[in-house]
């Protein structure tokens, strides 16, 4: 098969690196990529050459493509130019960016979402979510105490001591349980909470404390994901948040409900009451994001206070990044691309659930 | 006076008994002690031998026929034996000592009746209880020794085991007194409570489950020691009757310290074998999961070259990533390679273990990935599975039912022996049994891995 | 009854001896790490064969021609020397693994 | 006396903070502030005039002010309002910039500069320099990782592991040490070197590792301060340096020598070969920097190596900055300020090596 | 038959003298051990007392009289003297001890003259050597009484003891020997005898150091026991003897490890006693820094309620902060408060302890400011200094001419003990020294900070 | 020297028991740990003082108009009881701190 890399057009990041492509060609997979498609992840052209990736125009890789595996989806203009029955590999979110989806479905595309991918064990390999999430939790703290006029540490020096930050973790999915283990490391005083019952272990497990709201609606059957709560535990918990938030100098949000907008976590209300200066990452932007404020993919400054909306930190970590999406997408084509020739076996779980487009017809249920 | 010589040299056999054992309770002394215990028994069984003793007509011939015929057949066996099945061995071994103060019992009754002696004498009483301790030892021990083997299944239950011991008991005791009633000698009576003796020595170790046999060994053990000295006392013979005694106690405590360690209590296992095995673990049933004790697992580890360790989710709930690092340097001390095997997904977050054993300060180098681990299992003497499940979980490789078919796992069955540290049967993140725990290698060293991992540092300190 | 309590009052040093045995038995084998639960029962059980000697002097008794009983302590003594010679090797194997490697 | 605080031209500091403002009027003293002299460090005026301090023009401060504590030399336009016989503390780092200290010295000022008081333990609660560094350290490691496009920690996920990123500090002293212990909390690899015999010592106490380099000139006579190095030594120690930058990822770079300018430890042949995407944070920049293409207060992308010249990084934790220099002042205060009267005791040996101008001469010999 | 019983009877004290003895050596129960003990005393005595003596006049005024005297005197002085001088108490006890076997040996001999039995014979060197041993004991005690005492010091040495104990020695035995070569009896001799025993117990125990006391106090004791012993070989009394030897098998095994924990052999300690105090750490010199054992600083930490930790440098240095967070977290489990007063210029760089102590997980309410410190200290029973040196420096509260003077310091002094852990006396940073490590209340701790902290975490769970 | 040697034969159970008690009192202390040395010490101190018994024995055979023998032994008794109940008192006052505070 033929298998396409392009240049994101508004992302660091790049779907195949060198590495990978090696081992794709050895599998028996023809590679072509656009020019300059790694240099902000800075995977060089040469790097791209050395292993035999024949460099060539974006137009070129869009129109002979029969696998494309992107890590932001293609936008109209791209998909125009694509054969028929190409197939595309990308996060969609389908729940949210519905047009995307039929505009690719128009095209008659295959179109696999990696997001949809279940989250069980043996899918770990493949779940861009997990390993995106992962590096977007470290990245969050970074930014946070990049832009924190504080120090975060606790420090007793010979001029008086500083206090350790207080850092807020909402959400204790991948991302939020990476935030509290790199702002633990930062040496700040870390909480977090969810609404997972699992969760609380897992906080506690890396050393942390657990904020408790009583009453939390938890179902495992939803594959690890949370569901949406009832009315006066929401209350509860706005009032609990509301406490901590005050009292911290780091708010890091990661809280997303599958197929729904994120949870609306801290109002306008607290942001007004939190000290100035203070930071507040909010990871699940993309999705409305956990605080009212947030303006994604934006940072601004409202009563002092610093808001972060950025559901692609990853894309700021471009090199690692890239590896990791890299190993995902390998991992998932291994189930149906097996020496250079594709299987579609729907009857797999993994591309069932995975695959939000076939030949023309969406395939996932709103 | 003359024989108060012999008893003076037969001072000396003594001390070196008791030094011996001493030193048979430190690691390190261990096998000197052993040789030493041997030397005091070689040489009280010389100076028994060629001990001037007034009108004996020696017999040297005999001795030595029964000493070399005794001799080869103890040593071939010993040497043959299997490691694995040396407890039985030994309890065999016991039983036959047992069996001789039985002999000896038998004919000394035989020439007290020739020599028509008082009865109710203390000698007789003496000879009788010679005779019941040393068979109960004798076909106790050869019980014992069966059902290690394999030969008696713990399935043979009798029935109300309690009440057939307590018949017998009264039995025996009411018939030695009717015995030392009788005007004069009965030989068949005294056959008769050699039977009994014997079916109770059976009655008593049938019913105890196969998990607590070496506790019982130890506890015959001690008898055929009380055995030995109730034989000295008819001969008024000191380094019997010290020798006896010494084993009798230590035998006893050493039981009561193998229960301790198993913490239950001596009675409980005695009546709980009344009761037929109780929890005993591992009582031979199948698919019962082994248990391994701190002590041995410790001492395995030190004695071991290469130990791998297998961190999960476990050891980050129980936060003990400094109690392994702990462990793994006093290792390292004592010249034991120590290197982790971190699976992709053990924990709930990628990266938490290197979190942990970051934070703990292990050395990058030591952390080996999935598949540079799986190839040094093979070269491996020990691995630890600290709070891992489902990353161990043999059925991703195995069963195409499992829902993980296909996860690449550590393959810790490769190693020589696999210690699981977790604190139940319960599963894992994934929800699904572990076969694993049930393999011919695996132990589980059940508790909090924190505590578990301390007290394996300090048994390694001692051991 | 009162023949025992004679017994013991005219061996009263006999009693004396017993009792220390008895609690030298007990120390000597206190605190003895789990590990060597087995070595040390199974070296403490060879000891116990010393019934060997009461079989020796038995044969040393007997009269030249009493057959049977010469027969039965030949068997005493042979039986009470497997216990012995071979319970002290099999301690010694348990024990080998003791034996530290050096690195 | 009469202290006043205004609002740093090029600075997010302040000298004085409200709290501290409050302390020195309890002595006795009368405090005015220029307006929003505490704003970017997150000090509001509210809170300034809640402490009794009275807010003004910048003007007014200048010309009255007996005591001005400022965090940087105040600059020509300045100088001329002030009083005769006004007292000016800041830091001048008078071996670099003399211009400034004759014209303070000019107009007949007395001038202490903080950075020339001893390195001595008695003196450690009044030294700007340890507070400041060991702020920087830690931002610098911060910097490093916000811009760096890797991942800091090791990480072992389903789809791969990252290494842990390899980190070189050079020069442990206070800033390097911090940065040693920052960078080693997050869960780098650190090496770091220094000159000062006792420095190995200091590093592996933070558990990170020390490159050697034989033959080193140490001299402790000099106050803990780092002597100018023989040639050959210091060709040894380019050539070490070499095989381990082109291995790290971030260097951090604290090298200085007092009154001299920074040594230089990383060669432009150096950067060439450094792995693109490479961090150095060269907090020497303003002695002239450790690295040869180092820009002073400038972030730039050479050979692409990210190289941050910032010798200011701890005005970018303008809070927490702020209250660790005014308590330094403070303590410094304390030695000839008592009960709100001046007396100037020039044989305190603090005193005498920190006051670089007296009535209008020069003190410090160049 | 007579005595037998008694001697039945007296066999029950003795094992209760062993059973006493086993529970001393346990913390759980020592207690009772000791009150076992007594009890078996208080037997013995009335025992002999009231049990009948064929042809003996009983006097019982003269005992009961002797009793009541000594009992008294005894008592009064046991709750009277104070904790710290109990060592010197026990000494002096022990010595009063060694003196009623003088007299008994004393007036034996006299009997013997009287009766005038054989000379050369075992009961005659029965009777000098207990006169010789029990002399010993008692100037040998109180010497070592006068010692501790600070009766005596350590300054008073002998010209070559060596020699002087030697001869002494020789002479003894000379002695002895022609005392029982003489035809008949002769006090003069014996008199004799006894001076240039009472002189051996001296020069025996004056040139040891102060600091060796204890071990010389233990020794003295096991000779007390084998005084008793021997006097009771004089009269055949069971209890006597094996009470006698009892003690001073335990008091030899004792001295030993007394020595062992002192890292050094028992004769070292007499030898070196001999060269004079030898190397006897606190041998009563001035301006020497009092050195702790590992062993007691545990015991006290475990029984103090409130313990501060003030880290330095030195604990950066050994990398100790793990071993530093365990042994606080064992003490907590004791019920001990612990808290850590850091200092801002601890270390080598500013906030270098918390930097550490994060890195160990030691919980932020934890770490006290120097001003809260200072102010705790007054409150607390124990502060561990750990590696630290100059910010605990008192002379820059007292010493102007001091180069930091003028530096607020962790005011640990306040305390009611103070624990330094270091390697040796060198200066910190600042390179001065540092009166704390002289002061009243502190004794040193040497060694690596790390080593040190397992230690004591180790013997806080023996303890 | 051969009159020993007859004592040694003539006492072969005193030997026994004597042996025995040596073993006994090192076995029964082994492994007590550093904090208990003082109060064992001053314990075995206490037990040592069963010299009493010698000094009553003394006594009781005294003849009851022997006056020097018998304020000797009185003296014997007084001093051996001051070692005896001082001993044991003092052992009881050092073990009190042993006595686990209440948390
Ligand atoms: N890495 C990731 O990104 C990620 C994210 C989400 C989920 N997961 C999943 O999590 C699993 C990770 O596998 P794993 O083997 O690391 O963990 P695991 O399979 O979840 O097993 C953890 C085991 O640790 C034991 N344990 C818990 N607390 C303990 C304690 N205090 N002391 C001793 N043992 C304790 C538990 O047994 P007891 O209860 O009997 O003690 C449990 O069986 C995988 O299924 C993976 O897919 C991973
Ligand atoms: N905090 C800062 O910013 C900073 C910066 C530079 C200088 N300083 C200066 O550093 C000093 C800090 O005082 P400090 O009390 O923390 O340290 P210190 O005064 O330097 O004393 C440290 C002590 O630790 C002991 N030590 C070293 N290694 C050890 C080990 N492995 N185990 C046990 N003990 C060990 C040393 O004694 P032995 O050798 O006998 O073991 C030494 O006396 C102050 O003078 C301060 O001015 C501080
Ligand atoms: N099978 C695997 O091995 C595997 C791999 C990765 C993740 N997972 C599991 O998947 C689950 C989701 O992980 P994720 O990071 O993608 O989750 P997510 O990104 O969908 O959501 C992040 C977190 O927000 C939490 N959340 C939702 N609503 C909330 C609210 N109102 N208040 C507070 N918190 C709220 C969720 O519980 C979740 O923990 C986790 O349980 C994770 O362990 C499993
Ligand atoms: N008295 C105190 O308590 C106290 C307080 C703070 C600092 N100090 C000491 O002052 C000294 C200097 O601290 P600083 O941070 O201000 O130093 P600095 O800022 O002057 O220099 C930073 C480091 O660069 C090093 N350096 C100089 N030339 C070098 C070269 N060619 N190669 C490599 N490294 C080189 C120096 O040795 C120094 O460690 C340190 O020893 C510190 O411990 C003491």
């Amino acid at each position: 098969m033929k298998i396409g890399i392009i240049k994101e057009t508004s992302d660091n990041r790049v779907a195949i690196v060198p590495e990978l492509a090696k081992k794709l060609q050895d599998e028996g997979n023809e590679l072509i990529a656009e020019k300059d498609c790694g240099i902000l992840a800075l995977f060089t052209n040469e790097a791209y050459e050395a292993v035999g990736v024949r460099l060539t125009s974006r137009k070129e890789v869009l129109e002979s493509a029969d696998i494309l595996p992107t890590i932001l989806p293609l936008d109209k203009a791209d998909l125009k130019q694509l054969k028929k029955d190409a197939i595309l590999i990308s996060s969609y979110q389908p729940y949210f960016s519905t047009a995307k989806v039929e505009e690719a479905a128009n095209h008659q595309l295959t179109v696999f979402s990696m997001d949809m991918i279940p989250r069980i064990t043996i899918a770990q390999a493949m779940d861009v979510l997990s390993s995106m999430a992962s590096i977007a939790g470290y990245k969050a703290v970074i930014d946070a105490a990049y832009h924190l006029p504080k120090y975060f540490p606790m420090l007793t020096t010979a001029a008086g001591s500083i206090p350790p930050a207080k850092v807020l973790v909402m959400g204790a999915g991948v991302a939020g349980l990476q935030a509290v283990a790199t702002a633990k490391r930062l040496g700040s005083v870390v909480q977090a909470f969810d609404t997972r019952a699992a969760a609380k272990e897992e906080v506690e497990s890396l050393g942390a404390k657990f904020v408790e709201v009583e009453g939390a609606k938890d179902d495992r059957a939803a594959g690890g994901y949370a569901v949406e709560q009832t009315e006066e535990y929401k209350q509860r918990q706005l009032q609990k948040i509301f406490e901590e938030a005050v009292k911290s100098d780091v708010i890091i949000t990661t809280a997303q409900l599958r197929g729904k907008p994120a949870p609306k976590l801290i109002t306008e209300a607290m942001v007004k009451e939190m000290k100035p200066g203070s930071v507040i990452v909010d990871i699940a932007s993309s999705t409305g994001g956990n605080c009212e404020l947030t303006e994604d993919g934006k940072t601004v400054v409202k009563y002092g206070v610093t808001i972060i909306g950025n559901s692609e930190l990853a894309a700021e970590v471009p090199n690692h990044a890239s590896q990791l999406f890299g190993k995902n997408v390998h991992n998932f084509l291994k189930i149906f691309l097996k020496k250079g020739v594709v299987e579609l076996n729907m009857e797999n779980e993994i591309l069932k659930s995975s695959c939000i487009a076939q030949k023309g017809q969406l395939l996932y249920k709103k | 006076m003359e024989t108060s010589v012999l008893n003076f040299l037969y001072l000396i056999c003594i001390v070196l008994f008791i030094i011996g054992l001493k030193k048979l309770s430190h690691p390190d002394t261990a096998k000197n002690g052993n040789q030493i215990a041997a030397l005091g028994m070689g040489i009280a069984i010389l100076l028994t031998i060629f001990y001037p003793m007034e009108n004996a007509s020696n017999n040297y011939m005999w001795i030595v026929g029964g000493l070399l015929i005794g001799g080869v057949a103890g040593y071939i066996a010993a040497i043959r034996v299997k490691m694995t099945s040396m407890p039985e061995m030994v309890s065999l071994f016991n039983g036959l000592g047992g069996a001789c103060s039985m002999l000896i019992a038998s004919v000394e009754f035989y020439n007290l009746q020739a020599a028509g002696a008082p009865m109710m004498s203390v000698g007789v009483l003496t000879i009788l209880f010679a005779l019941f301790i040393g068979t109960v030892t004798f076909t106790g021990s050869i019980v014992a020794w069966g059902k290690l083997d394999g030969f008696f299944r713990d399935s043979i239950v009798l029935p109300k085991p309690q009440i057939i011991n307590i018949t017998l008991l009264i039995a025996i005791i009411a018939l030695s007194g009717f015995i030392m009633a009788q005007p004069e000698m009965n030989y068949t009576l005294f056959m008769v409570l050699l039977v009994l003796s014997a079916l109770y020595g059976i009655a008593f170790v049938m019913p105890i489950g196969g998990g607590d046999m070496p506790v019982v060994i130890s506890l015959l053990n001690s008898f055929s020691g009380i055995a030995a000295a109730v034989a000295g006392l008819i001969y008024g013979n000191e380094v019997m009757i010290v020798g006896g005694i010494i084993v009798g106690a230590s035998g006893t405590i050493l039981s009561i310290l193998m229960c301790n360690a198993m913490n239950r209590s001596l009675l409980n296992v005695i009546i709980g074998g009344f009761g037929g095995g109780g929890t005993s673990q591992g009582s031979g049933r199948e698919a019962i999961a082994k248990e391994a004790s701190h002590a041995d697992t410790a001492i395995q580890l030190k004695y071991s070259n290469k130990v791998i360790i297998v961190p999960g989710y476990g050891l980050a709930v129980a936060q003990a990533q400094h109690a392994c690092h702990d462990l793994e340097k006093s290792l390292e001390a004592e010249g034991v390679e120590v290197l982790y095997a971190i699976h992709p997904v053990a924990g709930r977050m990628p990266g938490h273990m290197n979190v942990l054993l970051a934070e703990a300060d292990v050395p990058y180098p030591k952390l080996l990935e999935l598949e540079d681990a799986n190839e040094q299992f093979s070269s491996t003497d020990m691995v630890l599975v600290i709070g891992a499940n489902d990353v161990v979980n043999p059925s991703a490789k195995e069963d195409p039912g499992s829902p993980i078919y296909g996860m690449p796992i550590l393959e810790v069955e490769k190693a020589k022996t696999v210690i699981v540290l977790k604190r139940s049967m319960n599963p894992g993140y994934a929800g699904i049994e572990n076969p694993l725990f049930y393999g011919e290698k695996t132990k589980m060293l059940f508790g909090d891995a924190k505590a578990s991992l301390s007290k394996l540092k300090s048994e390694v300190a001692n051991a | 009854m009162n023949t025992i309590i004679d017994f013991i009052i005219n061996n009263i040093e006999m009693m004396y001896i017993l009792t220390f045995a008895v609690f030298l038995g007990m120390e000597v084998i206190s605190k003895v790490p789990t590990v060597l639960h087995t070595p040390l029962m199974s070296g403490a059980n060879a000891v116990s064969g010393v019934v060997i000697i009461g079989a020796i002097i038995l044969i040393k008794n007997a009269n030249s021609d009493d057959y049977l009983i010469l027969t039965v302590g030949m068997l005493g003594i042979a039986l009470a020397n497997v216990n012995v010679i071979g319970g002290f090797a099999v301690t010694n194997r348990m024990l080998e693994m003791f034996k530290k490697k050096k690195k």
